[in-house]
């Protein structure tokens, strides 16, 4: 159980941002609840290569030869910068709404209903 | 009351496959890792470069990181648009 | 000229990309020139998807490697079999989707070169427009799962801030915010089912991963995973919420093209029950939950659609609706397969059915939601109740309008009666209730647009829309050609399901063929 | 922001941002030798940018760098990028292709397998578009600040 803690972490992380998702009633928290799925997920996906004592896959001056598996920290370094550009366009589109509905209450910003 | 009981239910739902599966994962040991000793071996001579993770991301898996720089640019514009300058009477009004 | 042949996979995404990247340069030289080179990269890809199609029918699944030296190097031989590169894998199935995107892609930017004439921000509406034409091609074309991840954000956010474009007073931005975040919701839940599987087979491409798939638990909360992700980018009932608001208030120009983009997630659905976990899923458990998700859909689009006063909100549950017998038609497919009471050929037509009507709902539905456009453009109101009497001075859009309207209602000389006929007659073999719902969902279609033609195009000519002229130009071309398609696919079904249809059906059920052109061949 | 912050941030601010370019553009360059690359050494550049915007006045920040400098930063970085990749496609190999690897001429130049301290000149087209993602990046990223910065102060005007 002890040695499965990151990806305990991991399932914490994608249940806190979730909840933050589903329960919040503020436009901003909710977004906050977005990141923290996304980096949820981007630990998940580091996790999965970790071999035991093992370095990081670069050979300049490295001090042993055993080393992680390097695919899935391709795959996390890409799923940072969409995690980035989503954040923004999601906050740019938080502002815009905030200058016409001067809320970002849930409740208040649902012209469009039915 | 209804839509609250929903969310609890997908949450409960949704915690208990998380935590299965970090339970059932083994962390450290991975159960195949052939593609990756494959890059790890081969990375050094067939893109030159030491640091295999970059000689993945723009030499083997270099088509996603295209795609990558297309999400930063997609979000670029798409600001972009948000905060234009708009002509005057340009908003549609919804009733 | 074959070295551009033998990569034409490759150049299908590079082509709108690179217009992409370079029309904010152009668009600083002026606006003529901007939308040359936009025309002029629109008519290359969809060229190039249909050239990509028409050689995939003829001669098989086309596999492209990306970084390779030469095309027989897709898996190179020193690597024991395992393809380490990124793979598109382009088998009739996906062919069948890259039709659909580069007609209607095609059709909607030249519809909205002229809708766009008197709007601000158009550089950045090109750009936006192009790359969720490049998003949808990598959808349909990847064979690899985290490419398909990363394409399918480039979709969701170049489509979300094309849906918050006009703004409109902050509503827009509203249904904007619901399309991005839902998206990339999605798009998480998606990358989690990734990861589960990386862990157990160490390879992104899925044709290894079908091949070395064993269905271990961790696989069936990845298959939950996926499924869940792609049911609410496609627009299934239980996560619908976004695709009224979005498809409103989204230019429809765009709108066109989201329902394509929602279709791609469809077809990524059926790609990973088909092809993913091929042999390994219970058919008939998780065909019933596609049926259940169809029937839902069609029934809460319909009853919805039918109190709207908002031209593109109706047109828009309608489209959930018609998901929904996308998916009650795949569904019968997959139960009926596996069922041993059934003939195959139930199975077959139930497929062939849901199929077809993916690219007839494509294309009628883009034409009507392009005629709400022309309305828009020319009367700057969406409300039925302020419209009235149009018919005298469109006469061209009331026409477009009348074929959409009798395609999506199923009616005889139209293609949607002829994709709803195959997926009748195969629901009532497998189960009669179904087919009589599918028939009460037809009907509702036919009176809420009825209701709609009524209230726009006819009636005296009301005083503010006396001086209404007919739609431009380039909008009436676009329109035409979908219109054409719409009456050609109607009175011709039966080539067009033998050629592009049956071979989709086919490969989409043939999984050991899909890894064996990934694995054994090429 | 309105109001640019004190006389000591924004000696520091100039300060500093010429070391985080410099350091940003050390680990754009060696990307493929040493952890790091275009995203992450653009992303640092970015950053020297934005603590100008955010230690200065918005106008004084537009008078040094207007928005167009930024964004035709991003496009050659994007042009460069594919054009690089495309590149492949006419010396006969298919799409990415590293066709520059151990050719002899801009970063061609062989490495030796295994532990070794790591030769700039090699990697073929990896650090060429290490570059050009990092300007990229670079540009875009400055941009959305620019523009949300922008977007807040129309906000404050009541629009």
């Amino acid at each position: 159980m002890i040695d499965n803690l990151p990806f305990l972490v991991v399932a914490g992380t994608i249940m806190i941002g979730l909840y933050a998702i589903l329960m919040k009633k503020d436009l901003i928290k909710m977004i906050m609840g977005i990141s923290l799925v996304e980096s949820g997920v981007n630990l998940f996906l580091i996790a999965l290569g970790y071999r035991w004592d093992s370095i990081a896959p670069i050979f300049t001056g490295a001090p042993s030869l055993a080393m992680v598996m390097p695919t899935v920290q391709a795959l996390t370094l890409t799923s940072i910068v969409i995690g980035v550009a989503t954040l923004a366009l999601l906050l740019s589109l938080v502002m815009v709404i905030y200058r016409y509905y001067h809320t970002t209450d849930v409740r208040k910003v649902t012209k469009l209903q039915g | 009351m209804m839509r609250s009981k929903a969310v609890w239910f997908t949450l409960v739902v949704l915690a208990g496959g998380l935590f299965f599966a970090a339970v059932s994962l083994p962390f450290g040991n991975p159960a195949m890792s052939d593609m990756d000793d494959y890059f790890i071996v081969h990375g050094q001579e067939q893109t030159g470069a030491n640091n295999i993770v970059t000689s993945i991301v723009f030499d083997f898996r270099g088509f996603d990181t295209l795609g990558e720089a297309c999400v930063l640019f997609t979000a670029v514009s798409g600001v972009a648009v948000l905060f234009r300058h708009r002509k005057k009477g340009e908003d549609y009004e919804y009733e | 000229m074959d070295i551009l042949l033998s990569n034409l996979p490759g150049l299908l995404i590079a082509i709108p990309l690179l217009g992409a990247f370079i029309t904010p340069i152009l668009s600083r030289a002026g606006d003529s020139i901007r939308t040359t080179w936009i025309l002029i990269i629109t008519t290359l890809t969809s060229l190039c998807g249909l050239l990509v199609a028409s050689r995939v029918l003829e001669s098989g699944p086309l596999v492209y490697a990306f970084g390779v030296d030469a095309l027989s190097h897709v898996i190179p031989p020193d690597s024991g079999g395992i393809p380490i590169r990124i793979i598109f894998t382009i088998d009739p199935a996906s062919a069948f989707m890259l039709i659909i995107a580069s007609i209607v892609g095609f059709c909607i930017t030249l519809y909205s070169i002229s809708s766009m004439e008197k709007l601000s921000g158009k550089d950045g509406f090109y750009t936006l427009l192009l790359l969720l034409i490049a998003g949808v091609y990598g959808m349909i074309a990847t064979g690899d799962l985290f490419n398909f991840f990363v394409f399918l954000e480039i979709s969701s956010l170049a489509g979300a801030a094309l849906v918050a474009y006009r703004i409109d007073k902050g509503v827009a931005a509203e249904a904007g915010l619901k399309y991005a975040a839902l998206s990339t919701l999605g798009g998480m839940l998606f990358l989690v089912g990734i990861g589960l599987l990386y862990a157990q087979y160490n390879s992104l491409n899925m044709a290894v991963i079908a091949d070395r798939m064993q269905l271990t638990s961790l696989d069936i909360i990845a298959f939950v995973l996926f499924f869940t992700a792609l049911a609410m980018k496609c627009g299934a009932v239980p996560m619908h919420f976004w695709t009224p608001d979005s498809y409103a208030m989204a230019p429809s120009a765009i709108t066109a093209f989201l329902v394509v983009s929602s279709q791609a997630s469809l077809y990524a659905l059926f790609r990973v029950c088909f092809t993913l976990y091929g042999g390994q899923i219970n058919p008939l458990t998780v065909g019933w939950i596609i049926i259940i998700l169809g029937v839902l859909s069609m029934f809460v689009g319909v009853t919805m659609a039918i109190p709207q006063k908002d031209v593109k909100r109706l047109m828009a549950y309608h489209a959930v609706s018609q998901t929904g017998y996308m998916l009650l038609g795949v569904g019968v497919g997959l139960a009926a397969l596996s069922s041993t009471c059934l003939s195959q050929s139930v199975g077959m037509m139930a497929l062939k059915g849901g199929l077809f009507h993916i690219m007839n709902h494509a294309l009628y539905k883009g034409l009507l939601f392009l005629t709400a456009g022309v309305i828009m453009y020319r009367c700057g109101t969406r409300n039925l109740n302020q419209l009235g009497g149009l018919g005298h001075s469109m006469k061209w859009t009331m026409v477009f309008f009348m074929i959409g309207s009798l395609a999506i209602a199923g009616i005889p000389p139209f293609n949607g009666f002829a994709s709803k006929l195959l997926i009748y007659e195969s629901t009532f073999l497998f189960n009669p209730i179904l087919a009589v719902i599918a028939m009460v969902v037809s009907i509702l279609t036919l009176a809420s647009f009825v209701k709609v033609f009524h209230s726009m195009f006819m009636g005296p000519v009301l005083p503010e829309y006396q001086d209404v002229k007919e739609a431009p130009m380039p909008m009436l071309i676009a329109m035409g050609i979908l219109a054409c398609l719409v009456v050609l696919f109607g009175l011709f079904p039966q080539q067009v399901v033998d050629m592009l249809v049956a071979p989709a059906a086919s490969a989409l059920v043939d999984y050991h063929g899909y890894i064996s052109a990934v694995l054994g061949g090429a | 922001m309105s109001d640019s912050m004190s006389k000591l941030i924004r000696t520091t601010a100039d300060v500093m941002f010429l070391f985080i370019t410099v350091f940003g553009l050390y680990v754009v360059l060696h990307g493929h030798l040493t952890p790091g690359g275009g995203f992450q050494g653009g992303a640092v550049i970015a950053t020297g940018f934005i603590l100008l915007i955010v230690a200065y006045r918005l106008d004084d920040f537009l008078a040094w760098f207007k928005k167009s400098t930024f964004q035709s930063c991003e496009t050659t970085g994007l042009v460069v990028f594919i054009g690089t990749a495309l590149a492949a496609i006419p010396l006969g190999y298919l799409f990415f292709m590293n066709f520059l690897n151990g050719a002899e001429g801009l970063f061609g130049q062989a490495v030796s397998y295994g532990i070794n301290p790591g030769v700039l000149n090699t990697a073929g087209t990896i650090p060429i578009m290490n570059i050009a993602v990092g300007i990229e990046v670079l540009g875009g990223l400055s941009i959305i600040i620019l523009y949300m910065t922008s977007g807040i102060r129309s906000r404050e005007e009541g629009e």
